[in-house]
């Protein structure tokens, strides 16, 4: 036998046959029942999406398919068979294989090394590793799945889609009968996705079982056969995609009755511009230029989207405007005032609040108390400390105060950010990102992993804070919340802004252009 | 009162390494078994080893006093300051410091004329050079190990006139490996006999290797190196601990600044190896007899110093206070006294 | 068939008992393995654990010697604490000390006929100094060029050391006794009367300046990271560096500032050598201490608390102070060693169970073999 | 020609440069996993204790007597580590103080000496010991004799395993992983290798390391026990790993500058050059901060820096 496999010698049962079956599957985290009972099953052939807010439990599920997780209660099969998986070795040798939601790459590596990492069949049987061979054969196989990367390139050099691309291999690579893609599509453009979701098919055409992992209900609808949906650690039942509506499965997802996405009104009330951009240019963290002479400015009550796959710059772009990030060249101006590049604390002080888009370890500091991460900007001013002191008293009541008023489900001001979820962490930063009465609000990818609620919520405070004349810079992936929520929409791609759209006339086809570098004409 | 039939004494010494070294430390415990030794149920001996030379010495001290010794010998110079403070503050317990300087009531100071066996011991090396060049491997550039120096040349000088005394310091009373590291440079340098005012026989086994004749120090390390070893100076301790703890024991204890030498058995050198020959060991009884007697003495001059200038004039001896504060290397010495 | 696995878990808060608990449990089984071990070498167990205490604590002037032991260590440990809490890991305490005796040495000599009061402030303040001006150098390194200053630190111990030799052993300098005592042997000067700090007596033990200098220190490190702006940079820089930048702050200056503090608690610690115990510049025997890096068990044992540390330290030191008790001919100082070991390992090791859970859980399900994989 | 201060210096940087070799691989092999391991000179300690014993009490002839020992040095050596292991690997111990503790617990006033002092061992020399060997009796070559061919076994064998780490840190499966757990134990785990296996087993095989290290001392450069014997090697054997940028080969030549380092100063001295030692002393504590200075900046520290999660404990299911 010979890899990469070829489907004939994969011995797969017929289509439709069960292939995965997981019974009352039950995982417990401290202070959480991440899997509650869930019974799931896939079948040979088929694309079966699991649909589920973020903190439902689908990487759970997946992870403990994988033998990365074990099992609190609960059974597996794997074709009939009952299986017992103590570590992802067991699970690879049975043929199930994973992308993960974080990439599990080694960055230092090469690709080629990334794929065969802990194969033990065949050639990987042999002590020595010929690196010549196996980048042939990665080559080989990237070829014939459409998944084309360098093998002798290193990981930390590839983009996300490529890196991608690599943890695609790996599954195939091991001849992965089950392939599970664990939120596949968020660092694709929209076009990319489109041709994820043509491989995922081939492949399932082949006898392979994929689940494909999502919330995104139009992707769920384009290319499962069925969906599981999880909600609240518990799986609330399978519907054959062919008879569900995006509507129906929005409520499946969270329980009850969802308002369609209303576009923002323009309201008519934006004044004059607040922040202008002019001309940034930024390195990236690997050196090379991440942001390329951005220009771009923001009045007071407008919003601003700016939308395009992850890792075109829009990150680097935050930190610039923040001051997190040193510019190369350009300057950041708030009400005509430039700021000095790389230097957070000014614009705080000029008034421009972040909501970061890394929100556990950038957004708040961890493992502090909720209180300190509520002044986390403000310890400096009189309010919160006098001379070289806190004032704990006070920090402590307004924590509390901001507790009832933002509505964040916590035991109290002491308990530390890191026990909070996401949607509730959310709302710790945004309360403070508010209280500071900015001119300017960056927020960056503000409800990724929000629950449907609190997606409403702190959408209500975005649309609040335009309405009090705050400009702000929405930084979304997330082309619904960018349509619904902004005036203007620019596109970043690789670090340049291709293209300004209207929101109110602009369509996803469109913009998804643009996000995939086709420059617009108009 | 006789107190032979009363409870045992106890005494104690404190080492600044481990008690089996095989070098200096291990010296003064073998004065310690011989003390046990001869005393037998009437003394209870104990020591404390790897004590480091900070505050730590006042709190070995002190629990030496809680457990009821009522003799404690420092064996490091850099025990001195603790024992001095511990002596005032233990007026009914004795004190005696090895290589000190510092008396009181009941704190007394020993050590020995080293030079004059170690005289005797670079009688052997002279003897044993073939194209004069003998290293010498030595701790600290202080009077101590300059007059040991300036003792082994002038003994090298009289069975080999114009011999030539490589010196190359270490900074350590006790590091095989830079002993070894010494000695293998003083080789590679054209020495062909290796002396040594440092403790372990790692410069010995070096030697032993190569072939070459070695001087030892401060124990009878002929088993590091059996065919190379010639002999050591070195110094029995026990008589004199045996002496002090019975003074101890029986309250006739005093004082003093003890420097024992050859007469009293105090110093000596180790027994020959097979390179000594019986013309050399005849020259080296003789000069130890004048020695004992008193008739001959090393630091007795002509003596010159490295630059050729004379230091003593001819038939003047060197005072103790001279040589106990000696600053400058002998006519033949080949480094600089300054370390 | 049931496979009984263990189960570790993190636990989401920690319990105030445990906080104490397993400290002391772990030491219960420290002492049942070292029971065993002393039994087993023929040592009467029993016997050796009362010396032990007895020299630790309880005999007469036992509590003196300990806090001799304990001084140095509450500084180093403090020290080591003070960098671990913002996770800069400082591991140049040793280093830091031997400078600070430097300092506080070079002024007591250069101010010899001053009042005693003048010339404790004069050798803290010059403790500080250096011990932190040599902290500051890993500091840098790590604020402006990202060194990891684990390596770089206990490099400049190194440094350090060479440094102090250089100063008694190879040159004429300042701290060098060069009258005819020094002769003898290389040693630093002794320093003026004037400046031995003051003992202060409490019930019958004799209680070194230094150590409540010690406490001192630890509430001021308290009061810093509780109450202070800057002790709430520090951890905020320390919980997650990228949160500090986002909120504005100096994370390269606090870096640097932090590493001067714990680098200026240790110099005190070599100051406190120098007033309290020694009295002179001791090459050697500051060197053989190790102060630094027990130190650095001091304040993991401790938790990084600054009281905690003290009381650490204190115990420490009283196990030190009972290993020179305890060994004797019949007693080697390896078995003393291997007993210290032993008790750090229990310690070290039952942190576990501060911060998880652990249960027995049953492994997959019952009566299922594990189905050989297929494929 | 072979006394000229070249060759000597260079002879001893070699001889001198062994140990540190050996102890260093282990370290790397330790660090490329992931682990930390500061107790080195306790684990050289107790092989050197423990090959002394064995060499002193093993009956028969030398030539097997030897071997043995330093296999007993390398067992020694192992168990030492094992401790640190299970405290670090399994119960997640901080590694900087748990390296500490175990120096403390082996070091030169603990297991080590207890041990030495046990059994006397300081009484008598070795009775058999690692001298130089003429291999293919080039040892009078000129420059290359003694500094090639003169050492002892110990030497040529470091030399094969200087290749054998390299070899097998760059070239095989096994090597790939260890690499890959060092890096990024998650990824590994994921492709099912055994992250804790592969840290407990490398982290043995560096505290094997480390007491052949150890026994270069007692069965070698200084052929007796002494407590305390290595004085210190292990210290610099964690500084070299960083210095040869976590690479077998450059350990090599790390351990030799270091090793010339050490001996310079005597060499000097014979031949009436005073130099002050503390100079010399000081160089490579100091070349091995410039040298992290340089690999902890911009784009080096990708190619050349410490493996990516050294020092951090894995569990599987945390975050
Ligand atoms: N390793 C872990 N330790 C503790 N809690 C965990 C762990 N993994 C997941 N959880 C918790 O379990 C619950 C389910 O998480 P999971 O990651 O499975 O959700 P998800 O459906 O994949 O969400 P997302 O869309 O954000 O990826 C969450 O509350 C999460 O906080
Ligand atoms: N975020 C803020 N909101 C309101 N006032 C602020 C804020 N930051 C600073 N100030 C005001 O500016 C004063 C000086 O702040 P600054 O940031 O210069 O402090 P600093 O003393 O330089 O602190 P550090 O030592 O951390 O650099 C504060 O006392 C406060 O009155
Ligand atoms: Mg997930
Ligand atoms: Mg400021």
């Amino acid at each position: 036998m010979s890899p990469p496999a070829q489907p004939s010698t994969l011995d797969l049962p017929a289509a439709g046959e069960p292939a995965v079956t997981m019974r009352a599957i039950t995982k417990r985290f401290p202070g959480v029942v991440a899997n509650d009972a869930v019974d799931f099953e896939a079948r040979v052939g088929e694309v079966h999406a699991l649909l589920g807010e973020n903190g439902a439990g689908k990487s759970t599920l997946s992870n403990i398919l994988t033998g990365l997780y074990r099992a609190d209660e609960g059974e597996l099969e794997l074709y009939g068979r009952p299986v017992e998986f103590h570590s992802p070795r067991d699970a690879l040798d049975a043929g199930v294989g994973m992308v993960h939601q974080h990439f599990r790459l080694v960055e230092p590596f090469t690709v080629a090394e990334n794929v065969v990492l802990g194969d033990h069949r065949d050639v990987g049987r042999s002590f020595l590793i010929r690196p010549r061979l196996i980048e042939q054969r990665v080559a080989e196989l990237g070829a014939r799945y459409g998944l084309a990367v360098d093998p002798r390139a290193r990981v930390w050099q590839l983009s996300v889609g490529e890196q991608q691309r690599i943890e695609v291999l790996k599954a195939l690579y091991r001849e992965a009968r089950v392939l599970i893609l664990d939120e596949p599509t968020a660092v694709l453009t929209p076009q990319e996705a489109d041709a994820l979701f043509v491989t995922l098919r081939a492949m399932a055409a082949e006898g392979r079982t994929v689940i494909f992992i999502s919330h995104k209900l139009h992707e769920v609808t384009a290319v499962a056969d069925r969906v599981t949906v999880l909600r609240g650690g518990r799986s609330i039942g399978t519907v054959e995609t062919a008879e569900a509506t995006s509507q129906s499965l929005a409520s499946l997802m969270v329980g009850r009755e969802v308002e369609v996405a209303r576009r923002r009104e323009g309201d008519g009330s934006i004044g004059a511009v607040v922040l202008e951009l002019d001309g940034l240019t930024a390195l990236g963290d690997r050196g090379v230029e991440a942001l390329k002479s951005v220009s771009l400015s923001v009045r007071a009550g407008e919003v601003v989207a700016v939308a395009g796959v992850a890792g075109n710059g829009q990150r680097e772009l935050a930190e610039a405007v923040t001051g997190m990030r040193p510019l190369v060249a350009g300057t950041v101006r708030v009400d005509g005032g430039a700021l000095r590049p790389g230097d957070p604390r000014q614009a705080i002080r000029a008034g421009i609040a972040h909501v970061p888009e890394d929100r556990l370890n950038t957004g708040v500091a961890p493992s502090l108390s909720i209180a300190a991460n509520v002044v986390l900007k403000s310890y400096r001013a009189g309010s919160d400390s006098r001379g070289p002191f806190l004032r704990l008293r006070r920090i402590r009541d307004r924590a509390l105060d901001m507790i009832q008023r933002y509505d964040v489900k916590a035991p109290g001001p002491g308990t530390p950010a890191r026990q909070l979820s996401g949607g509730n962490l959310q709302k710790v930063v945004l309360a403070r990102e508010f209280s500071g009465q900015p001119r300017v609000l960056v927020a960056a990818a503000p409800t990724r992993g929000l629950d449907v609620g609190a997606i409403e919520t702190v959408h209500a405070y975005l649309r609040e804070a335009a309405a009090g004349g705050v400009a702000v810079l929405l930084i979304s992936e997330d082309l619904d919340e960018v349509l619904t929520l902004s005036d203007r929409v620019a596109v970043m791609y690789e670090g340049e802004i291709v293209g300004e759209v209207d929101a109110r006339s602009a369509t996803v086809e469109e913009i998804g252009l643009l996000m995939a570098g086709v420059r617009s004409v108009t | 009162a006789r107190q032979a039939k009363t409870a045992p004494i106890k005494a104690a010494w404190i080492y600044v390494g481990p008690h089996n070294d095989g070098g200096w430390s291990q010296a003064h415990d073998r004065g310690r078994l011989y003390v046990q030794k001869k005393l037998g149920a009437n003394v209870i001996t104990t020591f404390k080893e790897n004590v480091p030379e900070g505050p730590q010495v006042a709190q070995v001290i002190d629990s030496l006093v809680r457990d009821g010794n009522k003799i404690i010998f420092a064996t490091s110079f850099g025990f001195q300051d603790a024992m001095a403070a511990a002596a005032k503050k233990y007026p009914d317990v004795y004190f005696e410091q090895a290589t000190g300087f510092k008396t009181s009531k009941n704190l007394a100071e020993y050590f020995g004329a080293g030079e004059d066996s170690i005289y005797l011991s670079g009688i052997a090396a002279g003897a044993a050079t073939k194209n004069g060049v003998i290293g010498y491997v030595v701790p600290f550039p202080i009077p101590e190990v300059i007059r040991h120096a300036n003792a082994f040349a002038l003994g090298a000088q009289l069975t080999r006139p114009g011999a030539k005394i490589k010196l190359v310091w270490t900074k350590s009373w006790f590091d095989p490996a830079k002993e070894k590291k010494a000695a293998e440079s003083l080789v590679a340098a054209g020495a062909d006999v290796i002396g040594q005012n440092v403790d372990s026989p790692a410069a010995g086994q070096y030697a032993q290797s190569k072939g070459i004749p070695w001087v030892g120090y401060d124990n009878n390390a002929r088993k590091f190196a059996p065919t190379s070893w010639l002999t050591a100076a070195v110094y029995d301790w026990g008589p004199y601990y045996l002496k002090r703890v019975k003074a101890a024991a029986n309250g006739t204890w005093k004082t003093g600044s003890y420097y024992g030498n050859m007469a009293d058995g105090f110093t000596g050198l180790a027994p020959y190896g097979p390179k000594v020959s019986a013309k050399t060991k005849a020259l080296i009884a003789k000069k130890k007899a004048e020695i004992v007697s008193g008739t001959f003495y090393e630091f007795q001059g002509p003596l010159y110093d490295q630059s050729g200038k004379l230091r003593v004039p001819k038939g003047k001896r060197m005072t103790l206070p001279q040589i106990l504060s000696m600053n400058w290397l002998v006519k033949g010495i080949e480094g600089s006294p300054k370390g | 068939m049931t496979v009984p696995r263990l189960r570790i878990e993190k636990r989401l808060r920690q319990r105030r008992w445990l906080m104490v608990g397993v400290p002391l449990g772990s030491l219960v089984v420290a002492h049942i393995a070292i029971a065993i071990l002393l039994a087993a070498t023929g040592h009467p167990p029993l016997t050796t654990f009362r010396r032990l205490f007895d020299a630790a604590y309880l005999a007469d002037g036992a509590l003196a010697s300990t806090l001799i032991a304990a001084t140095p260590l509450a500084f180093t440990g403090l020290a080591a604490a003070v960098a671990f809490r913002m996770r800069l890991f400082n591991i140049g305490a040793e280093g830091q000390l031997y400078f600070g005796a430097i300092g506080a040495a070079g002024v007591a000599l250069l101010l010899a006929g001053r009042s005693t009061p003048v010339i404790i402030v004069a050798m803290v303040a010059a403790g500080a100094a250096l011990g932190a001006a040599w902290g500051a150098i890993p500091g840098l390194l790590r604020a402006f060029l990202r060194t990891n200053e684990i390596i770089t630190s206990l490099m400049l111990n190194y440094v350090a050391a060479l440094v102090l030799n250089y100063l008694i052993f190879d040159s004429l300098s300042y701290w060098r006794d060069t009258s005819a005592t020094g002769q003898v042997f290389p040693q630093g000067k002794m320093l003026p009367d004037a400046a031995s700090w003051p003992v202060s007596t409490i019930g019958s033990v004799a209680v070194p300046f230094g150590f409540p200098l010690a406490i001192a220190a630890a509430v001021v490190i308290w009061v810093l990271y509780a109450r202070t702006r800057f002790g709430f940079e520090a951890q905020v820089i320390g919980d997650s560096p990228r949160a500090a930048r986002y909120a504005g702050m100096r994370t390269r200056r606090k870096i640097v500032a932090i590493m001067c503090l714990s680098g200026g608690i240790a110099g005190i610690g070599g100051a406190s050598q120098m007033g309290d115990f020694r009295h002179l510049l001791d090459a050697r025997g500051l060197q053989q201490a190790n102060y630094g890096y027990t130190g650095i068990v001091v304040a993991a044992l401790a938790r990084y608390n600054p009281f905690a540390v003290v009381l650490v330290a204190f115990l420490l030191g009283g196990l030190q102070n009972a290993g020179f008790t305890l060994q004797s001919a019949e007693f080697p100082s390896g078995l003393v060693g291997v007993m210290q070991g032993m008790i750090l390992f229990a310690m070290l090791g039952g942190e576990l169970l501060v911060h998880y859970r652990i249960s027995v859980a049953r492994g997959g399900r019952r009566g299922q073999p594990a189905a050989e994989v297929a494929g | 020609m072979n006394n000229s201060i070249v060759v000597v210096v260079l002879a001893s940087a070699v001889a001198y440069g062994t140990p540190l070799l050996y102890a260093a691989l282990g370290e790397l092999l330790a660090e490329r996993s992931g682990v930390l391991n500061l107790g080195v000179e306790g684990m050289m300690l107790v092989g050197a204790v423990m090959g002394f014993l064995a060499v002193q009490r093993v009956g028969g002839p030398a030539g097997l007597v030897l071997p043995v020992a330093i296999g007993v040095a390398a067992l020694a050596g192992a168990a030492a580590a094992l401790i640190l292991a299970f405290l670090v690997i399994t119960l997640r111990a901080n590694q900087i103080v748990s390296g500490l503790a175990l120096t403390i617990f082996a070091g030169a006033a603990g297991l080590s000496s207890y041990i030495g002092n046990d059994f006397n061992l300081a009484d008598n020399p070795a009775r058999y010991s690692f001298g130089p060997v003429n291999l293919f009796g080039l040892q009078d070559l000129p420059v290359l004799g003694p500094v090639v061919f003169g050492q002892s076994w110990l030497v040529y064998a470091s030399w094969l395993c200087v290749v054998a780490v390299g070899f097998y840190l760059a070239r095989t499966r096994p090597g790939l992983n260890v690499r890959a757990v060092g890096e990024s134990p998650a990824a590994a785990d994921a492709m099912g290798i055994a992250v804790t296996k592969y840290r407990y087993l490398h982290t043995l095989a560096g505290g094997a390391f480390a007491g052949v290290g150890g026994a270069c001392f007692s069965l070698a450069l200084t052929p007796q026990w002494v407590d305390g014997l290595t004085a210190g090697a292990g210290w610099i054997a964690i500084a070299l790993v960083i210095f040869a940028f976590w690479r077998a080969d450059l350990c090599l030549v790390g351990a030799y500058v270091f090793g010339a380092f050490s001996a310079l100063p005597f060499t000097l001295q014979a031949r009436g050059v005073t130099i002050t030692p503390q100079l010399f002393q000081a160089l490579p504590y100091v070349m091995t901060i410039v040298v992290l200075v340089l690999v902890s900046s911009g784009i080096g520290k990708r190619r050349l820096g410490a493996p990516g999660s050294l020092g951090i404990p894995y569990v599987r299911e945390e975050r």
